[in-house]
Formats: C-alpha cells, structure tokens, sequence
C-alpha cells in the first residue's frame, strides 16, 4: 500500500506519526511536524501521489495549529499533518509550489488568521471585504498590522498595450452567482486571471463557534443550497462519529434515499443551466420540471423545497410519509424515460460537441495539485468516490455504481453527471426495495460531544464535502471548517482557464458546477 | 428624369423617413421618461463593479485579417451579379469560362489565407 | 429621496399628464422584465419560477434582461454582504427609471439567518442600500411567492390586483 | 378618456377573452376598411388619369404607410409569437394574462419602452452612440421598399433589388460596430468585434447562393425572379437554399449565431449600455431583419406570392411567417456555437459549398 512507503519516508524526514482509531477521528494517522520540515513534508507526500484535502488553522489563543488533510485515491486513508506557530507571529513556510491548490487555502488562512505563509506568491483579499481591520476567526481581536494591510490589498490589475482586463461578474449571466473574475483578455483570449471571492461570504465557520451545534445545523443546508443535504449529512455524521452514536438501519435508509434524490436534482439543475450557458434555454426548462418532480417527493418528506432539515442528529426527523415509496419509484421510471429525451436533445447535437470537447481538460496531474473532486475528478479517469473509498452511512449496504470517463474534458464531465443520475436511479430502486422495518431516530442523545477533534467527508454532488470539528466539551463547537468541493474545484480553473477563449471559459466553468455560497462559505 | 433617378428618390425618401420616425420615437421617452441619478447611474456597466482602463484598446489581430479577406472578396463576388445576370439566356458556353475564371479569383485568396492559418484561431 | 442614509435621487418626467401616467403605469405594470442577478439560495427559488411549472412568463415578466439598462426590477434574492453591496447598488444606480425592487427572501431583508452577535460581514437588509418595493419573507420563499410579490408590484402601479385578493375570494 | 381607461383595465384584469376578441375583430376590421377605401381611391385617381408624378407621390405616401404597418405589426406580432413558441417548446404557456391569449403583451412591452428612461453614459462618444439606433433602423425600412409581398404589392420594383437589399443589409454590421465601439464598454466592444467579423463572414455565402437564382431567373428585380420561378427554386437550387438559410440565421445574429450579443458571454454584447427606445429600436430592427431574411427567401426559393386558391399576399405571409417559425425553432433546439468554429464555418464550408454549388449550376445550364 502507498500509506507505508510513505510512512517510511516520513520517519526518514523525522516526524511523529501516531496512528489514531479512524471510527472516531475520521483520520488515520496524525502526523507532528515542525513547521520548517512542511516543504520537504509536502514534498514527500507529493511524491507518493496524495492531494490536499483542505487546510484548517485552529486558533489554541497562544499557539495557532495548521492543519494539512492529504489523501490518496487509491489507498484513501487520510493523514493529518499538524505543525504550531505562535500567534504572536505567526509564520509557516508555504507549500504553495508543491499543491497549487494548497495556495489558495493559505491565502484564506492568511486574511482569517492573519498567519504569514512566507514564498507565497499573492496573498491578497480573496474572501474579504477591505473595511474589516481584524482577523476574523481569532479567538481574540487582533487588528490587522500596516504592513500586513499592504499585503492584503497586493496587486492591482494592469494592462498593458495588447491586453485589457475585463470584469466577468459578480452579475454576470454564467457565473452562476456572484463569482467574479478579472480576466486579462487579449481580444478574446484569456490570458490571465485573478478571481474574487467572497461576495456571498456569510461567517458560516465563525457562526459555527457562535452559536450551539443544533443551532447551527439549519445553516449547514444553506451553503450548498443545490445539493443541501451532502453538508447537513456531514455535519451530522462527524457529531455522531466523534460522540459515538449508532444510528438504527432505517434512518440510514432514508437518509440514503433522500441524498440520492438530491444529487439527482442538483445534476438535473446543473444540466440545465449548463446548457443555459452554451445558449440553448430549452434544457433548462425540461430539467427544472424534472427538477419539480424530486422537490415534490422531498417536500413531502421534510417539508421543505430548498434548505432541508430534515436530518437528525441520530437519525432523521420524521419517519417516511405515506405513499413516499411509491412516489419515489414513480420517479425513477419516469427519469429513466427522460434521460432517453436529454440524451436525443443534447448528448448527440453537434453543436454541443463542438462547444464541449476536448474544452477544459483537467488533467490527473492538475486535478491532484488542486484536490479536484467528485463527478470533475471521476471525468479525468480517477474512480474516487467517498460513498465507495470510505462508505459511511448506508452506503456500508448498498454500493453504488461508479461513473467513470478518461477524457477529462467538459464533454466528460457531462457524461459523468448524467451517468450518475443513472446510478442514482438503480442505486434509489434498490434502497426502496430493502428499507427495513425499525425505529428512525435514537431516543437518547449525549448533551455534549466530547473533547477532541473530529473529521468526516461525505460525497456531495459537487464532490468530497468534508468538515471539521473541534470541540472542547461544551455546547458549542469551538472550531468547525467545512472542506468545500466547490472552491477545490474552482482554484483549478485558474490553471486550466489560461489561453482559452471566453466562449470556452463560459464552458469550462459551467461544467464545474460551482455554488458560489459553498466557496464563500 | 431618368427612371434610376426616380427610383432612388424612393430610397431616399424613405431614409428620410427612418430618420424622422426614429427621432421621434426617441423624443418621446426624453418627454414622458421619469429620469433617476445616482453617483454611478452614468458610468460604464461592467457586471455592477468599476472597470479597469477604457475600453477602447487595441484588438488583437485575426479580426482584421478576417475583415482584409472580406476586402478582397466581397467586391469581386459583386462582380458575380452581371455575369450571372444573362448567363442562361444570352451567349454560348464559353460563358461557363468566364464564370470559372471569376471564381478563380475568389478560389486563390481563400487558399492563401487558409493556407497562411489565418482560419486557425490562436492565443 | 434619502433612503437609509444613502442618496437616492429620483426625478419625474419633463411631462407629466395623470391619463398618461396611467396608461403608461397599466403597460409597465404588465411588463415587468426582472434583472439576471442571482446572490443565493433565494436565486435557485428564482429560476425555478421562470421555469415550466411557475412560469413568470404568464405575466410578460420572463424577459430576463441581464443588463441593468434594460430591466425595470431587480430581484435581490439573497444576503448583502459587505462586499455585494456596493455591487447592488451600482446595478441599482444603473438601471433605467422607473425601477422597482423586491427583497426576496429573508436575508435580502433582515440578513436572515446569517446575523449573530459578533458577525462582521452581512448587511441586515437590502432596504439599507436601496430602496425596496416588495418584500417576500422566507428562507427561501417558494416561487408563488414571487408570484405574489409581482402581482404585488402589478398593484402597486395600476391600483387594481390582477386576480381577487384573500377577502375578495368568492 | 378615464373612462376608456377604466375599460382597458377592465379588459386587461378581469380578462374576457369574448369581449378582447370582438375588440380585436372590430379594429381589423376598421384596418381594412380604411385600406379599402385608400385602394378605391387610389384606383379613381388612377382612372381619372393622374400624371406619372401623382402616382409616384401617393405610391409614396401609400408605401409609407404600408411600412409602418408592417415594421411595427411584424415586430408587435413576432414578439408575441416568439415567446409564445418558446413558451410551449418548453412546457409553458408563455404569456397568457395579458389580453387574450396574451396577445396585447408585445403592446404593453412596448409602452412601456416608449416610457422608460433613455440612459447615455458619461463616457460614451456620443455620435456613435446616439448615431446607431438611427443607423440600425434604417435599412429595414429601406429594404421593404423592394420585397414583393403581391404582385400589386410592391412599393418600387427597383431593377436592381437585389444589389440595393445586400448593400443596405450590410449597414446594419456598421450600425452594431458603432453601438459596440461608441458605448466604450468592453463586453459591447467585444459584441461589436464579432458582429462585424460575423456579418462580413455569412454575407459571401448568401450572396454565393443568391448567384444561382439570379442565374436562373435572369434578373436583378425581385419580382423578376418571383416571376421567373416556374417551379420554386427550392427544388432547383436545394444546397443554395440551406446556405442561404444559414446564412440568413447568421446574418440576423440568431441562435446558434447569436454571439454578438451572446447572453451567457457578454451579457448583452453590443447594446449593453441601451435603455428604453433606443435598446427597443435594436429589438425593432433584429425582429424586422428576422421577417425580412423569411421575406427574402421566400421570395428566391419558394416562389414568393405565387400560389393556388388563396391571393398572393396571404401565400407570401404564410410561407414567410414559416419560414419565421422555422428560425424561431432553431433558435429553441441549438446552443450557441463558439466564435471561432462560427467563423471557421462560414470560411471553410459555406464559402467553398457555395462556390461548387455556382459552379455546377454554372455547368448544368451551359453544357
């Protein structure tokens, strides 16, 4: 396995690694390390081919802890690698040249937490708004220094003769939302980028530390609004997993049926306004209707259309309502039939062809420099599914089947998508055959989780949905960090964005699937 | 007066009226239009932030290669229209040559600007 | 007009004849073309009304305009954050009068549920950047609920409610 | 006056759809019986013998009247019939509340146009900016000059109608590359760029596939060539008539060939910084260039007004309005296709396709 040629290579380096019971930290080995040795750490990692996860910072008041999630997609056992800093001058090496990706959590650690990641090449506002002169996330008010101001507001755009920077967003038609990103066009080719983010920045982490944990779970469905239950799933599954509660088979049969159901509309809203993007409005209407049909069944069950609450802290809210497995399997036959209209309609026109292959190609390599996931990771030909890697839930029972194309461009990232409304379907066809009998919630729930750290990753319809919790024993979490797949997703484009034309930007970037709120957070 | 003379007079006049009906159609709304003014009300829309530098920059160069073979197109397919006009009814089949000759000239610029790449689309 | 301490200045028309105005209000009324602005969740509610089961499209308003020079009201259907705002209010500032505005959604009118104590980064509130005509409360509200709020704008210009009110039902 | 008012709103709320329809019967009715007193007129004058000049000037008058009904009607009735046919291609309904069937929709849009602020940036430079919505509309007025709607139905055969209609019809490039460049807003600048790159690029294929019919029929007029078709050419000239077709979609910036103003890309391309009227006016003139490209080649490949039991008119608008809905019903099917491969098309396939179609033409009737 990669996990012990690493492991071996990590003694050489000279760091403490402690393997932990994964049931109940949802990691497998936690890595110490002095904050000179993370280059070579990276570097070692790097080279037995693990990606970055996410990069949390947590704020101990004295010391600030960086945290580094790597994982690998074919032996997926997650190290976490731990390194401290002062907080009084808080200064870590970048790993920036190494994972790409990695970068761009740094710079949202920087303007969170004010930590210096020296080598780091922009360390300008990403996420936040100039007026706010302090760090967020610290425990306590720490104004942000003059020369650390300078920093933040870093690089203003220039164009020079043959080139003129354009703004594409926030309101813009194909962004989906309120991304925007500076574009240095040379007539219609992109030749460089700076996005920003934050528009839509809503101190989901910092509310988290504000507020109790059930509090705060209705939030959770309000970041990925397309695909809400993947985060209100994750939060609940890592508070189970770090208080050790064991939730009866049915409540995992419903859960399953309802995150199945909500990735199908969420690919089903991507596929039309994808198609919104490439100039044909008919799509979208056939999906949205689709769409109807699965907000209906869900609506039944929790009584909501958008921002679900449905699930529980062992187990779900209410019981299945009656005539909801009817009309789930009504569904299934229905889409099965639709997916033949949209596969006439769009997969065979030319025109689409032409807009959508070979066009955004997300090589392997770029996608492991990035820790690109989901249905984007599984078009470039990497069958990296958490539902599969590290089932959780009821998907320990059933097992769905992984959609996978080689070619990694935007006409496979299509294809992917509507392959997984296929797996879906079978997936949710044999859920409803098998949901046993039984009670649907635990009666008796702890009042606290206990002391520790715990991680847990769920696959969204966008990809690895992951989130952090650090609880110190009271009722409120004391550091939570949601791993978004949106951003991780996003930060590639700025790579393979370059030299394209805007027509296929509008293309790449719409077959990403983004949700703004969840990069923003 | 000459029937061409008359004919564009018809042209003319109705340019003329285009004109009149587009003015006052737009005198209209300047009358009934309820007017708003903001501090950016009158700047430059760029998806609702400030753009950077104006917009009038010097463009990059596969447009105007497509516009100077259009140069050299478009007059000589113009030039089509009288040898199209008695080409069926009037002379013999020495006409087809000269119809050939005529597409000649449009055939070479097309191959040495497809040949040159000015169809392949680069950064 | 001073609206939440910020400038907002609206001037009438050269001409103004009360016949005209309404004959020109019953024609804005039924051609009410929404700006293409999604913010957030509220937005997905948005396209979902545009789509085939809600379909704006019954009362003329399904002409998307995405630029703010050719739409009559801006749907803002989600939270204002600190960086969003000035955003929102050029997009305002630079829509072609007459312009009305919903605030759809609890966060475009409260913050919602994104304002705690200590939070740094929401504005509580559209109305405290530009001025709002119609609120719809809900996180999101469903799309009969911008159904509702058009027909509410609809009233608001003509005085007449397009279908009968809850007290009018027969 | 308030109480005609009243009554619209009447009509416009409590929608009777009866009572709409008798409405809408009597005004057409009104229509006609004007213009069949201005027909009776014109033919006693024509009897009493008027000089040449009289019958030139009430032409004149006539066909400016004759304009206006068609530019505004058309556009009044496009509108409404696009969305309408967008609205069930996708399982809607499309307008409905606004008078019956939603018919008095494109009516209010445009009120409500006439009363919308018209916005000139700072920046702009004014002519150009002030100077395209003229320069847009004008060619579609000018070009209906020459189109046969009836053989008694042409304002001015212009021998050389087709040169006249190609070389008004390249006005509208200049006038969108003014709007582009003068709104100095880089999202119209790039509209601008496409457009004219797009229009110089199909105006060598249609006027490729016009060459044949004009071999064909021998003449430059259009009646000349509605006359001319024994059969319609569409079954003479079938490669001519698709070039064409495409051709035309390009020509009037429709999907698949909407890029200038490209929503998803460039927000709205080149009339980005128009409000009220003046955006109308590029409304006005991309539904009038959408009947007029029909217009045209109904009327070199489907033999124009000819056509058994009904009169030539009706014939011309219902293949006409087809051919409308034929475009419409691209433009609902395709996504857009990206510049380049645009471009590349029109010069790599169209222009050659076109080329070869001459010449066989050429061959077959010569040899």
């Amino acid at each position: 396995m990669v996990a012990e040629g690493l492991l071996r290579d990590l003694d050489a380096i000279g760091c403490v690694v402690e393997e932990v019971p994964y049931e109940r930290k949802g990691y497998w080995f936690d890595v110490k390390a002095q904050k000179e040795k993370l280059p070579e750490l990276a570097g070692a990692f790097d080279q037995h081919g693990y990606f970055v996860e996410e990069v949390v910072c947590v704020d101990w008041r004295e010391e600030l802890e960086l945290l580094y999630h790597f994982n690998h997609w074919d032996d997926p056992r997650r190290f976490s690698v731990r390194t401290r800093v002062k907080a009084t001058d808080p200064e870590v090496p970048s790993i920036w040249n190494i994972y790409p990706g990695a970068g761009w959590h740094e710079r949202e650690i920087h303007e969170f937490f004010g930590v210096k990641f020296k080598g780091h090449p922009n360390l300008s506002y990403l996420f936040l708004h100039p007026d706010i002169d302090f760090y967020p996330l610290r425990k306590d008010f720490v104004p942000v220094t003059e020369e650390d101001k300078r920093v933040l507001l870093g690089r203003f755009p220039e164009g020079d003769e043959e080139s003129f920077w354009l703004n594409m967003g926030p309101q813009h038609p194909s962004t989906h939302g309120v991304l925007r990103l500076l574009l240095k066009m040379k007539g219609e080719f992109i030749e460089d980028m700076e996005p920003v983010l934050g528009y839509m920045h809503r101190m989901q982490e910092k509310m988290a530390e504000e507020r109790s944990y059930s509090q705060y779970y209705p939030n959770t469905a309000r970041m990925d609004y397309v695909a809400p239950l993947a985060f209100s799933l994750c939060y609940v599954l890592a508070l189970e997993r770090c208080c050790g509660i064991e939730v009866p088979e049915r409540a995992q049969f419903i859960r399953l049926i309802a995150m199945e159901l909500n990735r199908i509309a969420s690919h089903l809203l991507w596929l039309g306004t994808y198609l919104l993007d490439l100039g044909a409005a008919t799509p979208y209407f056939f999906a949205f209707d689709d769409r109807e049909q699965i907000l209906d069944i869900l609506e039944g069950l929790t009584g909501s259309r958008l921002t679900y609450c449905y699930y529980r802290i062992g187990g779900v809210y209410e019981d299945l309502n009656e005539g909801f497995l009817e009309a789930v399997d009504r569904f299934i036959q229905r889409m099965k039939r639709r997916l033949k209209d949209y596969d006439e309609l769009v997969t065979g026109n030319a025109i689409f062809l032409g807009r959508t292959k070979g066009i955004g190609v997300i090589p392997k390599e770029v996608a492991r420099r990035y820790g690109v996931t989901g249905p984007n990771l599984r078009a470039s030909g990497v069958a990296f599914d958490i539902r599969v890697c590290e089932p959780y839930d009821g998907y320990r029972f059933l097992k769905p089947k992984v959609a996978l194309r080689e070619e990694g461009d935007s006409f496979a990232r299509y294809l992917v998508r509507l392959d997984e409304i296929r797996a879906s379907l079978s997936l949710l066809e044999e859920a409803i055959s098998k949901v046993p009998e039984g009670p649907y919630r635990v009666e008796k729930l702890p009042k606290r989780p206990p002391v520790g750290d715990v991680f847990f990753a769920t696959e969204g319809a966008r990809g690895e949905v992951g989130v952090y919790i650090v609880s110190d024993g009271s009722d409120k979490p004391y550091r939570l960090k949601w791993r978004s797949p949106s951003f991780s997703n996003f930060v590639s484009f700025t790579e393979i964005g370059k030299g394209m034309l805007i027509a296929d930007a509008v293309a790449t970037l719409g077959s990403l699937d983004l949700v703004v709120p969840e990069m923003d957070r | 007066m000459s029937l061409v003379l008359r004919d564009f007079s018809f042209v003319l006049i109705f340019i003329l009226l285009s004109f009149l009906l587009c003015f006052l159609v737009f005198v209209v709304p300047w009358v009934i239009a309820p007017r708003s003014k903001g501090v950016k009300a009158q700047d430059i829309y760029e998806c609702g932030v400030d753009p950077f530098g104006s917009a009038w920059v010097r463009y990059f160069a596969p447009f105007y290669l497509y516009a100077l073979i259009f140069v050299a197109f478009d007059v000589d397919v113009l030039y089509l229209f009288p040898v199209a006009l008695g080409y069926w009814r009037e002379g013999g089949s020495d006409r087809f040559l000269v119809l050939l000759i005529f597409l000649a000239f449009l055939v070479f610029p097309l191959a040495y600007a497809w040949r040159k790449g000015v169809f392949w689309w680069r950064p | 007009m001073e609206e939440g301490g910020l400038l907002v200045e609206a001037v009438g028309p050269r001409v103004k004849l009360g016949v005209l105005e309404e004959f020109l209000n019953l024609a804005r009324a039924n051609s009410l073309w929404p700006m293409t602005f999604g913010l957030a969740c509220c937005a997905i509610e948005m396209m979902a009304t545009v789509a085939a089961r809600f379909d704006l499209a019954r009362f003329g308003a399904e002409v998307m305009r995405p630029s703010p020079r050719q739409c009559d009201f801006m749907i803002v259907s989600g939270t204002i954050t600190k960086k969003i705002a000035p955003v929102v209010r050029t997009l305002y500032e630079q829509m072609a009068s007459p312009k009305w505005v919903v605030a759809y959604g609890n966060c475009a009118i409260s913050g919602g549920p994104f304002v705690f104590e200590g939070q740094y980064n929401v504005i509580e509130g559209v109305d405290k950047v530009i001025p709002v005509d119609v609120y719809v409360p809900g996180c999101p509200p469903r799309p009969e609920a911008l159904l509702e709020a058009l027909l509410k704008l609809q009233e608001k210009l003509t005085g007449v409610r397009r279908f009968p009110g809850p007290e009018r039902r027969w | 006056m308030r109480l005609w008012l009243k009554r619209l709103y009447r009509l416009y709320f409590q929608s009777d759809p009866f009572k709409a329809g008798l409405c809408l019967l009597a005004a057409l009715t009104g229509v006609s019986i004007l213009l069949g007193l201005a027909w009776l007129l014109g033919k006693a004058l024509w009897d009493l013998g008027i000089s040449a000049w009289g019958v030139d000037f009430l032409r004149l008058v006539l066909g400016a009247l004759w304009v206006l009904l068609v530019l505004f009607g058309n556009a009044l009735l496009l509108v409404w019939v696009e969305r309408k046919v967008a609205g069930h291609m996708q399982w809607r309904i499309g307008p409905k509340e606004v008078g019956p069937f939603g018919l008095l929709q494109s009516i209010a849009d445009a009120v409500k146009l006439m009363g919308k602020e018209l916005v000139s940036p700072r920046y702009v430079d004014k002519p150009l900016y002030l100077l395209a919505p003229f320069l847009i509309f004008m060619p579609c007025v000018v070009v209906l000059l020459v189109i046969p709607f009836d053989p008694h139905l042409q304002i001015r055969d212009i021998n050389v109608g087709i040169v006249l209609i190609l070389a008004f019809s390249s006005l509208t490039s200049i006038a969108v590359f003014m709007a582009g460049w003068g709104s100095v807003n880089k999202y119209s600048l790039l509209g601008g760029m496409r457009s004219i790159s797009q229009q110089i690029a199909y105006e060598i294929p249609m006027v490729l596939s016009i060459v044949p019919v004009v071999m064909l029929s021998g003449s430059l007029s259009l009646k000349g060539i509605v006359e001319a078709q024994k059969v319609p050419y569409l079954l003479l000239q079938p490669v001519a008539f698709f070039i064409y077709l495409i051709s035309a979609v390009a020509e009037v910036n429709r999907t698949p060939f909407d890029l200038p103003e490209a929503e998803s890309e460039l927000v709205a391309g080149y009339h980005i910084e128009y409000s009220g009227m003046r955006f109308a006016m590029f409304f006005l003139a991309e539904y009038t260039n959408l009947f007029i490209v029909s217009a045209l080649l109904t009327t070199f490949f489907l033999a124009g007004y000819k056509g058994p039991w009904l009169p030539g008119w009706a014939w011309f608008f219902i293949k006409t309005y087809l051919v409308v809905f034929v475009i419409m019903w691209f433009r609902w099917t395709f996504p857009r296709v990206r510049f380049d491969q645009l471009l590349n098309f029109s010069w790599k396939f169209l222009i050659p396709l076109a080329m070869l179609n001459l010449v066989v033409t050429g061959g077959v009737l010569k040899l």
